[in-house]
């Protein structure tokens, strides 16, 4: 058609059900960014704690505040579901577990199972 | 505002297995050619063909395409044109080839060689033994070819016109054809293709009837518009209801299914097709197990708490050669009918499927006309596939053959309009009151106020064209029958769109859609009440018996004072001998 | 039971709304007879169907969130109000009915036929059963659109990935024992777009209405490249 | 990085990496659950040890060069304004590679320490 009419697009992303292997996809990439993001500070506490044995305690008091609980949960979350869902990616590479049926329950495990192994990581390590 | 205009050397319209295929053989030349389908080419009705292509290939069992000549002329009740017949059975083997060459993913044998299974009227050595002869892939052959055709085309670069809708030929006085208006249904705007021959490939009818295998879109345009350019259609009065659709919703359970060694069961659980056709049993020809299974069920023994079908059984075959050879069936009758076919019988009910009649043509697709004692070409027009008549099915068509017929002859029109081109270097001039009289068709539909709605008549032609023309024809009930559709075509003219917007005003479609099913369904009433004998699909309890001598003829209609007119059955072959008409039973 | 479904008419309308109809239901009913139904109600209802047996691909529709075809879903299996939406990313034209124009582009973009180089002999290209069975889960494809429209990666660049539909149709080519385009075709799919926008998200094999896999099959297309790049 | 090369090439050292990072992480969460480094003297050691060092300096590049793939592939897929995604491209470059001269920095002088 060459004239220009103004054509709408449906893309309310709260009206389009995402499946569960898309939710445990999208939450793979958020986090990603989010460790992406973390890099600093994770770079900046192991200067800290390598620069001498003040650096040392202050990295590891940060860590056991509030603020340092939660993030060491995130990136223990962010860290366990992107590794899970790594795997998961990486056995569908080699066409494991990409039949419909199995790739939504394997989607479903990581995003359940991501949470608890991030708070039994963030309790073990802290 | 100025018409919009294009010049093609060639026009197709339709872009099912018949206007692909024609297309195909142009766009590998230099010719420009353009199709024009109102769907996107791939949602063409050819994608819902399940069984198969006949072609003696004797790839399984010995065969030879003399004895596929046989079971046509047979199928057809003597009424099919022999040298057409021959022409296609004989193409049909370098045709299956090309198909395969082109890509089509055909089921396989242990040697690699293209899998053949057995359909109903196939026989080898002349009526003898089942032959196995009907070219399959899986049961989705009509899909598998219509892709592969598509994808032909864009290699060729085929210019498509998708969702366009034709409304009218343009003809001028002389009576030649000078291409077709069409809309373009996404902006409602007129466009006129002019072309130096125009191919009609746009289907068949289906859709007159309320219960029907055919899709929404098979509504006889093709047809219809033949009809409106002054030229007849051909043997109307045959229409095939196919055996197996499934029971109250008429989606089609493939004769393959019975190939494959399925059978017909009723409430008593008996093989019912073993009185009927003590030697073909179920696989007898389409119109045989048709009014067997009408006649178990008007005498009570049908199946269900309405007694209103039988069963088709194919769970014995096992879950593994279901899955393997009917995969497309077991899904359709899980979702239609809650039936696991491996499992449990399918229940199912004739079903409106195929109009064996059309526009008359030779069997290089040329459309023909009667012209004082004979008959004459109408310059610069082709018809293939189900809208036209060549006519290799008769009175009755054989499974597997309607694949066949639409790429035989799909094939043959574009290789003849190719030669054409050669002798016909320039468009003629256009006919201005042709242009505007197809406009008056469009332009109708822009007539405000007060009316019938399309969708009230439309029911009530569908569901009159079930009552009255269906499978068993009196005098009485088919009479009533016409004079009702004149009826309610009288009140055509009072139909009003109450939606006039431009943009893919689906209604504007329908409205059109709606005169094409009168023309076609007219037709169809009209010839089945004039013909008075029995012959193939065409039954009639007043006049059981086929009777050559009266009525071994073909029926022409014309829309002009619904007129009916009648030309000799073409008996002689090309090179072998004729097949005199004899009884007909399997 | 209660439809929602969303109008547009270019003509009368700025943006899309949603518009209730009442349906009566019976036994059996698909959402395209629901769909008919409404536009016996109301004439202006624009939506494409055809076959209505699921397999010309006509009437995908968004429904309740997730892509089908209207033609094979059981109105007896969607939660009430059913939401009827067209497809997600796709630019509407009218009611339920999008351009599907750039989808039909990446299709044609994949060489979808059959390439040959030897001459064909007189009879059949010989194919064994088994490497047949290797198109199963690739040929059936119908175009409905589906999967590419379900595709997150297809909303966001849909001139330039092809999305699950072509590139499932890029390796029933590939795989057809018949075709030798392997290098060609496989050279053309390189590049951050065409491919490798695929992010395994699966949304493709979550709504295909004829339970194929475009994962599946773009995951050998990925292998057979790495096979061949090393 | 090559236009032509940044399909296959790219997916594949995501994935090597992936495996690389992923292998890591489990060693680095099993010592630091079973054998963390009780102050910081022990920390110092084990991180300045040979192998440790050579294998951390290894999994940073993995990281830079995963997180690289990543965050690229994500202002493919949304942003599309070709001179915005090449100035974001830059930054996130510069900042990952200013991120890794970091940490090896600090790796390095504890080397030296």
């Amino acid at each position: 058609m060459t004239t220009t009419t103004r054509r709408p697009v449906h893309l309310n992303l709260f009206k389009i059900k995402l499946p569960i292997a898309g939710i445990m996809s999208i939450i793979h990439r958020a986090t990603g960014v989010f460790m992406f993001l973390a890099l600093p500070v994770l770079i900046y506490l192991l200067d800290l704690s390598l620069s001498g044995p003040a650096g040392y305690a202050e990295a590891g008091d940060a860590l056991h505040g509030l603020f340092g609980t939660i993030f060491v949960f995130l990136i223990m979350w962010s860290l366990a579901h992107h590794l899970l869902a790594g795997i998961r990616y990486l056995l569908i590479d080699v066409d494991l577990g990409v039949e419909k049926e199995i790739a939504r329950q394997s989607a479903l495990g990581v995003v359940v199972a991501a949470p608890i192994l991030g708070l039994l990581l963030a309790g073990g390590v802290l | 505002m100025a018409l919009n205009k294009r010049r093609f050397d060639a026009l197709i319209i339709g872009a099912g297995g018949a206007g692909l295929n024609a297309a195909i053989q142009l766009a590998n030349t230099d010719a420009r050619v353009a199709v024009v389908s109102k769907v996107f080419p791939t949602r063409s009705h050819t994608v819902a063909a399940q069984g198969g292509v006949n072609a003696a290939l004797a790839n399984v069992l010995p065969d030879n395409w003399h004895w596929h000549m046989f079971d046509t002329v047979k199928g057809s009740d003597y009424l099919g044109d022999q040298d057409a017949i021959e022409f296609m059975c004989r193409e049909a083997i370098p045709t299956v080839y090309e198909l395969e060459h082109n890509g089509v993913p055909f089921s396989r044998l242990d040697d690699g060689k293209i899998y053949q299974r057995a359909f109903g009227g196939q026989s080898q050595d002349f009526g003898g033994a089942q032959a196995a002869r009907t070219c399959a892939a899986a049961d989705r052959t009509g899909h598998a070819i219509l892709h592969a055709l598509y994808q032909q085309n864009v290699r060729a670069r085929t210019h498509f016109f998708d969702e366009y809708f034709a409304i009218d030929l343009i003809r001028d006085d002389e009576g030649a054809i000078l291409g077709a208006l069409v809309m373009e249904i996404e902006t409602g705007e007129p466009l006129l293709i002019e072309a130096k021959a125009t191919v009609l490939a746009t289907g068949g009818c289906g859709q007159v009837y309320r219960t029907t295998s055919n899709a929404h879109i098979n509504t006889g345009d093709g047809m219809a518009m033949a009809l409106r350019a002054g030229i007849p259609l051909m043997d109307m009065e045959f229409f095939q209801f196919h055996p197996t659709g499934i029971a109250g919703r008429g989606m089609l359970i493939t004769e393959g299914v019975r190939g494959e060694g399925g059978y017909l069961v009723n409430r008593d659980g008996e093989r019912f097709m073993e009185r009927y056709a003590p030697n073909a049993k179920d696989l007898a020809s389409r119109d045989v197990v048709s009014r067997a299974i009408v006649t178990e069920v008007k005498e009570g023994r049908g199946c269900g708490p309405q007694a209103d079908h039988v069963l088709l059984k194919v769970d014995h075959l096992g879950e593994e050669i279901v899955s393997k050879r009917l995969p497309g069936i077991r899904e359709s009758g899980r979702i239609f009918a809650g039936v696991d076919a491996a499992h449990e019988p399918l229940p199912v009910f004739p079903t409106a499927h195929y109009v064996m009649g059309g526009i008359p043509t030779d069997p290089y697709g040329r459309v023909i006309v009667p012209q004082g004692t004979g008959e004459e070409v109408v310059p610069g027009l082709y018809a293939a596939g189900e809208c036209a008549c060549v006519s290799v099915h008769g009175a009755n068509r054989l499974g597997g053959n309607s694949l066949l017929d639409i790429l035989v002859f799909g094939r043959a029109a574009g290789l003849d309009v190719i030669e054409n081109l050669q002798e016909h270097k320039n468009h003629r001039p256009m006919n201005e009151s042709s242009v505007e009289a197809a406009m008056a068709r469009l332009t109708r539909w822009d007539q405000k106020g007060e009316g019938i709605s399309i969708r009230e008549l439309r029911d009530e032609f569908r569901k009159t064209m079930e009552d009255h023309a269906g499978v068993f024809r009196t005098e009485e009930i088919m009479g009533e029958g016409v004079e009702k559709l004149k009826a309610l075509r009288d009140r055509l003219p009072e139909v009003r769109l109450h939606d006039h917007s431009k943009v893919f005003n689906t209604a504007r479609v329908e409205a059109l859609e709606l005169e094409n099913l009168f023309d076609t369904g007219i037709a169809i009433a009209y010839s089945a009440l004039m013909r008075k004998e029995s012959r193939g699909a065409h039954s009639r309890p007043d006049y059981p018996d086929r009777d050559d001598t009266n009525w071994m003829k073909h029926s022409l209609y014309f829309r002009e004072d619904d007129r009916m007119d009648y030309k000799p059955v073409r008996t002689k072959p090309l090179t072998v001998e004729t097949f005199p008409p004899k009884a007909r039973v399997y | 039971m209660k439809f929602l479904v969303s109008r547009f008419n270019p003509e009368s309308d700025t943006s899309p709304y949603m518009q209730e109809f009442e349906v009566e239901v019976v036994r059996g009913m698909m959402l395209r007879d629901a769909l008919l139904e409404i536009k016996r109600h109301d004439e202006s209802f624009a939506f494409r169907h055809s076959c209505g047996e699921g397999v010309c691909g006509s009437d995908g529709v968004n429904v309740n969130g997730t892509n089908k075809l209207a033609c094979i879903t059981p109105i007896s299996e969607l939660t009430e109000p059913v939401e009827v939406r067209p497809f997600p990313g796709r630019p509407i034209i009218r009611d339920l009915v999008v351009d599907m124009t750039q989808f039909y582009q990446q299709y044609r973009a994949v060489k979808p036929w059959l390439v040959r180089d030897d001459p064909m002999p007189e009879q059949e290209i010989l194919q064994s059963p088994e490497e047949r069975d290797k198109l199963d889960g690739l040929y059936e494809c119908i175009l409905c659109g589906c999967c590419s429209t379900a595709c997150p990666s297809f909303w966001w660049n849909p001139e330039k990935f092809h999305g699950p539909q072509a590139l499932l149709t890029a390796w029933r080519f590939l795989a057809d024992s018949r075709d030798q385009a392997t290098d060609e075709r496989l050279d053309a799919l390189e590049g951050p777009y065409k491919l490798f926008r695929c992010h395994t998200i699966m949304n493709c094999v979550d709504v295909c209405p004829k339970g194929l896999n475009p994962t599946k099959a773009i995951g050998h297309i990925k292998t057979l490249m790495l096979k061949n790049a090393v | 990085m090559s236009r032509k090369a940044s399909g296959l090439k790219a997916w594949a050292i995501q994935r090597l990496t992936a495996i690389y990072i992923g292998l890591f992480a489990l060693y680095l969460v099993a010592v630091l659950l079973f054998a963390a480094p009780v102050d910081f003297v022990a920390w110092k050691e084990w991180i300045g040890g040979p192998l440790v060092s050579v294998m951390l300096l290894l999994f940073i590049v993995s990281v830079l060069m995963h997180a690289w793939i990543g965050v690229r592939d994500i202002l493919i897929d949304y942003v599309h304004p070709i001179a915005i995604r090449a100035s974001l491209l830059g930054l996130v470059a510069m900042a990952l590679v200013g991120m890794g001269l970091w940490a090896a920095q600090a790796l390095i002088l504890v080397r030296m320490a």
